[in-house]
């Protein structure tokens, strides 16, 4: 266990970090999730030592270092706000871990041209910092976040300027640098970087770590809807257990109060159901369908989406239905139209409350 | 002569109005003892005092443009003696850019100074000896052009122009804020100024007039705040003196005697506007060192 | 390790703590030597002294006056300078600078020169009747000439420090140049101008050169506590320097305190 | 509407720039009318009179000593007030303001009472057969006193401007405090700095009421000017006065020139 | 036309913007794509008037305003660096732009309101902002600009720190407020958020519009690797026609100087080849398929997708394939792994060079 985190706390009027543990072996890649506001930028800044937590303990290979200087723990971060020193060039920003450290200059220089080269940026080298673009700042600054190889790497958001292409390949050069052994910790909102990258992930809400576990079974059996919608299922919600018809069926109630019906096998638990938007369909009237659930709603939405048309119903809760765009003009289907969106009781995924 | 002393450092505490002489003396000194080094820091004379009593500086000749401020440091055990060695005049000091300085003579200045659109400036009489000597001389010309009520009336005029040190006036008159100014004839020669001299029997210059010029009086304030004390007329006199404490007694004394003698300093002084006092009068000049004997009329008597 | 840390950590603090103990002492020290050296008495006698008074609520009154007003084109001119580019900014700079290193009587004499009888300005308050000579207003003009680049250099500081890309924020929000600067430019750039006003008022109070030959009554305090020095003796100016030195650090730590509050 | 948005630019912008023009005016007409009122000719014969040159020269020398010498515990000391809280800080704070209020003349007493032969560093000194009073340690001491506030509140308010998030940046690269303050810290502070110290600088070299009491000779500056100005009246000393301004006014335009380049 | 850029050119050391020309209807959403440095936040502060272009004009409403000062424009616009002032709290910083045209304080009041609840951030209202997160910032920075309903809106990726549940929430009051008549222009990395929002999109690529059109044009057919690799698809080559055969399949050269075969109607010209990565077949020798394009490489990267792996292979180019979780155990692969990377004739699409 290279770092154990164990019971730390912080304590903010207005905001809370509570009770945070959990622990981070060597090679993991762990993703740190959470909505906006969750403590997640608050909490590696107390790994690094720059916030000093109000109670609980952080381990660095058995060793407590919870009030260790921050510029002792070997440790890499990579802000939010990025923090380039602006009285420095490109190069001497990547090159101040190493200077501090008192590298030989050779050494310095070699070290910064790969990084500048891995990086797309040696053009960028001898130009103020100030007037760069967003994306040329984030890689200086993960340029110089990694220049010293630190054993353990905090990245905060660390992709979220960049565009698609260069994603792509900062996020192999991050996988290729945790396979060599380095060790992440990694906040994002992005849920292709999370997959493609996590080893393991922790979820954060409201400064409690709400969830934890491998990636497959963070995904597959999300603990809320916030984890669910990062997923990209858009049809996630909380259900209470009413009753089991004789035919099988589940009988739960919505948070609005209707019933959705479905199958599962642990049948008498609290917990949550899901359905892909393309199951859902939607028609003007419900006869003659096999679905058990349809829920009357008005259009509030539409919008395209990758594969064909998103459309919004808000049937108390919001219901989300993937169509073509043939069928959007077929139907007609427009903002403020009444619709019914029935839901089949086969596709809906049953995922119980722990 | 004594290759010690030659290399010493002499210093000198003076009156504001003896820079220029002392400074032409230190200069001609310097020719004979090319090793000494003089060093002349100028301030008020009162000031002077100060620095020798309150700050406990020490300086080897303390020249002072009023002896009483000297006669002070006696009673506080600080010097033991003065020597009285030149007096000078009050006079009305103007420049090229005064109001009526065309038409000002020494019989219409006191009715030209109390137009409400001349100004003139004066110096402190708390503060300065050319202060209360100003306004002891403004009594003596009520009486000499026998105007009753001038002395009072030009006292209350222009109090807005009176500064601690009568060098402060001259940049008042520099930059035309004032029109007149009432100084010692030798400063006024010093600076290049044109000047109405005062008749004797009112400039306080002339020691034979000593009677006369008692019959003015002022109270100024006194020692502790609140007191007062009162200052009678007298001709100017200008003295030095040795502190007790001085670094370099011997070679002070070289100084003064050279300063002393005709063909040195007293012939720089008179040339510089003043009157040798020399030979002195030693009676209440406390106890005089054999060294300044020569010099007192004394010793020319006898 | 966590033991090195600690001891780097606190060795650097140390040593810093340590020159600044230094810098601290140099200046409380002679501060300190004066009320020693003063009995308690003598200031309790001085308090009563209402000329003592009057001179120090004339210096402190003046010298506030004189910062708040001049502070009115001295922040604007702050604010150009931190702002725009123009040719010969470097020499318009070293100007600034001047009136710091320019001899007290020097600014008197000069000073003279602009309100006295002969002036342009001068002339124009005779015509009224009025001679600036003597009055707080010739006090104010040579505390103002003297302070005045504390407080320019203060102010420029920190305009230059607040970001620009605020002030654009601020414009492109349909702000007018002149709600930037009043919303945006000065509460950002309001701890240095503080503290440049405040080095200003200070050093207005403590002018004496240039005040004397302006205006030697009616007196403000470093006047009349050089007259008591020359007349009374240092016994009596020290009590009076030492109740003007307590008001000024009242004054200062009540300005700091409500300038950090704003 | 473009017309307008045109003409309230530039409206307050002319605003901006009459008030400025203002403050400037009145820094340059004294300066100016000290130029205007110097002859030529006298400027010429001072500036070959070794005396005024020794005097300027030694002004700057020592000055610009004692600003580098202290700034050395100055600026540490204005790094612990941006950066730490402690009780009474408010208070120190108005302590640092101090000398710079206290009349100059009463810092020359107070320092006389810290070097005479009879003060604790005098009896030091003098057991090596110096004597401070009268020599350049004296004056800088003077000169250190007046202008240290100076340094210390600019340099103060120039390291409350660093964001604190880059110095912890610095930390989490690896860099000890002492390194976080020598590469991030003071490089973002120099402007303030350089500012403070230029102050600082011109401060020392303007000051004469507390230099003349510790040290007439050997003769700064400023006290030189009043020498002439006593000895031979202002036409003697205006031409010196000014030759001072005018090498001071190189020497400034010089320093923001090269502190700016850093 | 509610604006119209013309020609407008910006020269830096080292960055030009050149001769940039479009323009934006009333009611447009205007998505504008390009790579990091590409100029797009540049070309934001140019039309909002904080940067003076060197030649070009721009019209807003057929009035010149190419010198206008910024306060006057009326257009909103979002930075990228947010730009909050930290001396206000985040009830002030959204009232701002009401303050300053002088509203009354009851209108102030209403609309902050209004705005705060929207994004909700109505809790941080009397909050120092210096401390909150990246995402509520960005949400405090919007309410911000859209304070006083701007009739022209730049956004600079607005929504980058937001998480996924919010940033949905978002998308959804974008696209109503610009369904209600505001004219919008945002920049943006994001794929979901340009589909789903855009109207109108531009290409910006080292300072040059590469690419104008309507988001179907521009996405159906992408005229750079740069909007091929931001629609998601990862195997999209410039090629060079070399001939054709005599069963109608076209062959051209890829940049790697082997050929590739595919249908297509307009034979003789240059363009771009693309296929699905589903479409890549992986396999360890080439025999007995049917597909005419087999390229070997290695394979250089591994990593987890949405739908099961992407596995990378160095052919020269990267190639890219998508394979199941089981089929990438059956066959063993690994990094370093020699492999073929087959793809049918048919699956290729190819894009003509305009
Ligand atoms: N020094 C502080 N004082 C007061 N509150 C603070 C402080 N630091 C953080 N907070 C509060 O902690 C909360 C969490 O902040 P944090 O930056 O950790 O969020 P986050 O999870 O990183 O969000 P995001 O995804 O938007 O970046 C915020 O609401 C903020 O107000
Ligand atoms: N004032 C300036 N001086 C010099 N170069 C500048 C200036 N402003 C912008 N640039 C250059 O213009 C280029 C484009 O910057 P810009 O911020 O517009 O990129 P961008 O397209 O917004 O990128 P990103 O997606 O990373 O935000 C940058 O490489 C930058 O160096
Ligand atoms: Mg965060
Ligand atoms: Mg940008």
């Amino acid at each position: 266990m290279i770092l154990f985190v164990d019971q730390i706390s912080k304590h903010f009027p207005g905001f809370s970090l509570s009770a945070i543990s959990f622990g981070v072996s060597q090679g993991d890649y762990f993703m740190l999730l959470g909505p906006t506001g969750a403590g997640k930028s608050l909490l590696l800044q107390i790994l690094c030592g720059l916030v000093k937590p109000d109670g609980g303990r952080i381990l660095l290979n058995g060793i407590d270092i919870t009030f260790a200087s921050a510029s002792q723990r070997n440790m890499g971060i990579l802000f939010q706000d990025l923090a380039i020193f602006p009285h420095l060039n490109t190069y001497d920003n990547i090159a101040y871990p190493l200077k501090v450290k008192r590298e030989s200059s050779g050494v310095i220089k070699r070290r910064v041209q790969e990084l500048a080269e891995r990086f797309s940026i040696a053009h960028l080298l001898h130009k103020n910092v100030n007037n760069l673009s967003g994306g040329e700042k984030q890689r200086i600054a993960l340029a110089r976040t990694l220049a010293t190889n630190p054993s353990l790497l905090l990245l905060d958001e660390p992709l979220s300027a960049v565009d698609p292409q260069l994603h792509l390949d900062l996020l192999a050069m991050l996988r290729s640098i945790n396979r060599a052994g380095t060790t992440v910790i990694h906040v994002t909102h992005n849920y292709e970087e999370a997959i493609s990258l996590a080893s393991k992930i922790g979820v954060l809400n409201q400064g409690k770590l709400v969830q934890l576990g491998s990636t497959v079974d963070v995904f597959q059996y999300p603990r809320s809807e916030f984890v669910a919608k990062f997923t990209g299922a858009k049809n996630f919600f909380k259900v209470k257990f009413s009753r089991v018809s004789q035919n099988g069926l589940v009988y739960a109630e919505l948070p609005f109060g209707r019933s959705i019906a479905f199958y599962s096998n642990p049948v008498n638990a609290n917990g949550f159901v899901c359905f892909p938007e393309e199951t859902v369909v939607l028609s003007t009237h419900v006869e003659n369908q096999s679905a058990v659930n349809a829920f009357q709603g008005k259009v509030i939405d539409i919008f395209a989406q990758r594969f064909g048309y998103e459309v919004v119903i808000d049937c108390g809760v919001k219901i989300f239905s993937r169509i073509t765009g043939e069928s959007l003009k077929k139907m007609g289907i427009a903002p403020g139209m009444e619709l019914f969106a029935t839901v089949k009781a086969n596709v809906v995924r049953f995922i119980p409350e722990i | 002569s004594q290759p010690n002393a030659d290399k010493k450092t002499l210093t000198i505490f003076h009156a504001g109005s003896l820079s220029v002489p002392l400074k032409v003396a230190a200069d001609s000194f310097k020719r004979y003892n090319p090793k000494v080094t003089i060093n002349l820091e100028a301030a008020g004379s009162v000031e002077c005092a100060r620095k020798i009593t309150d700050l406990n500086r020490k300086c080897d000749l303390f020249f002072s443009s009023d002896y009483k401020v000297i006669k002070q440091l006696l009673e506080t055990g600080h010097a033991d003696f003065f020597i009285p060695f030149a007096s000078n005049r009050m006079v009305l000091a103007y420049s090229s850019k005064s109001k009526f300085a065309s038409t000002i003579d020494s019989l219409n200045w006191p009715t030209i100074l109390l137009r409400p659109d001349i100004f003139y400036g004066r110096s402190d009489p708390n503060t300065d000896p050319c202060g209360y000597r100003t306004v002891l001389a403004l009594q003596l010309a009520e009486k000499y052009y026998n105007r009753k009520g001038l002395a009072d009336s030009l006292l209350a005029k222009d109090n807005r122009f009176i500064r601690p040190k009568e060098v402060d006036l001259l940049a008042l008159l520099e930059a035309s804020a004032i029109d007149y100014l009432f100084i010692y004839e030798s400063v006024v020669k010093q600076h290049g100024l044109s000047y109405i001299t005062l008749p004797d029997s009112v400039n306080l210059g002339n020691p034979s007039l000593a009677n006369h010029y008692s019959t003015a009086k002022i109270n100024i304030r006194g020692i502790n705040p609140g007191d007062s004390v009162s200052i009678t007329g007298e001709p100017i006199v200008y003295a030095f003196t040795i502190p007790n404490n001085a670094p370099n007694p011997s070679l002070a004394v070289r100084f003064a005697q050279y300063f002393l003698s005709d063909t040195g300093g007293m012939r720089i002084v008179t040339q510089m506007g003043q009157q040798s006092l020399i030979p002195f009068d030693k009676s209440d000049c406390g106890i005089i060192p054999d060294d300044f004997s020569a010099f007192s009329s004394e010793s020319h008597d006898r | 390790m966590s033991a090195t840390t600690k001891n780097d950590f606190s060795g650097f603090r140390l040593t810093m703590m340590l020159l600044g103990a230094f810098v601290l002492l140099f200046i409380i020290a002679p501060l300190l030597g004066m009320v020693v050296n003063t009995p308690f008495k003598a200031i309790a006698s001085t308090v009563a002294d209402s000329q003592v008074l009057h001179s120090i609520w004339l210096s402190i009154w003046v010298a506030m006056v004189t910062s708040l007003v001049f502070a009115i084109p001295a922040i604007p001119l702050a604010y150009i300078l931190a702002r725009y580019d123009f040719p010969f900014k470097n020499v318009l700079n070293g100007i600034i600078d001047l009136p710091i290193v320019v001899p007290h009587s020097v600014v008197g004499i000069a000073l003279l020169g602009l309100i006295a009888g002969d002036s342009l300005l001068g002339k124009a308050f005779d015509s009224f009747g009025i001679n600036l000579l003597g009055t707080p207003f010739a006090i104010a003009l040579a505390m103002a000439f003297v302070s005045l680049p504390l407080l320019i250099n203060s102010a420029r500081d920190g305009f230059l420090q607040v970001p620009v890309r605020l002030e654009q924020a601020a414009l492109t929000l349909g702000a007018t140049p002149s709600q930037v600067f009043f919303t945006i430019a000065l509460p950002l750039a309001w701890r240095s101008i503080t503290t440049g006003l405040v080095m200003m008022f200070a050093r207005g109070m403590s002018e004496f050169g240039a005040v004397i030959i302006v205006a030697y009554h009616p007196m403000v305090a470093s006047v009349m506590i050089y007259d008591r020095f020359t007349t009374f003796g240092l016994k009596y100016a020290q009590p009076a320097a030492l109740i003007f030195l307590l008001i000024s650090l009242f004054v200062f730590i009540s300005l700091r305190f409500f300038s950090r509050k704003k």
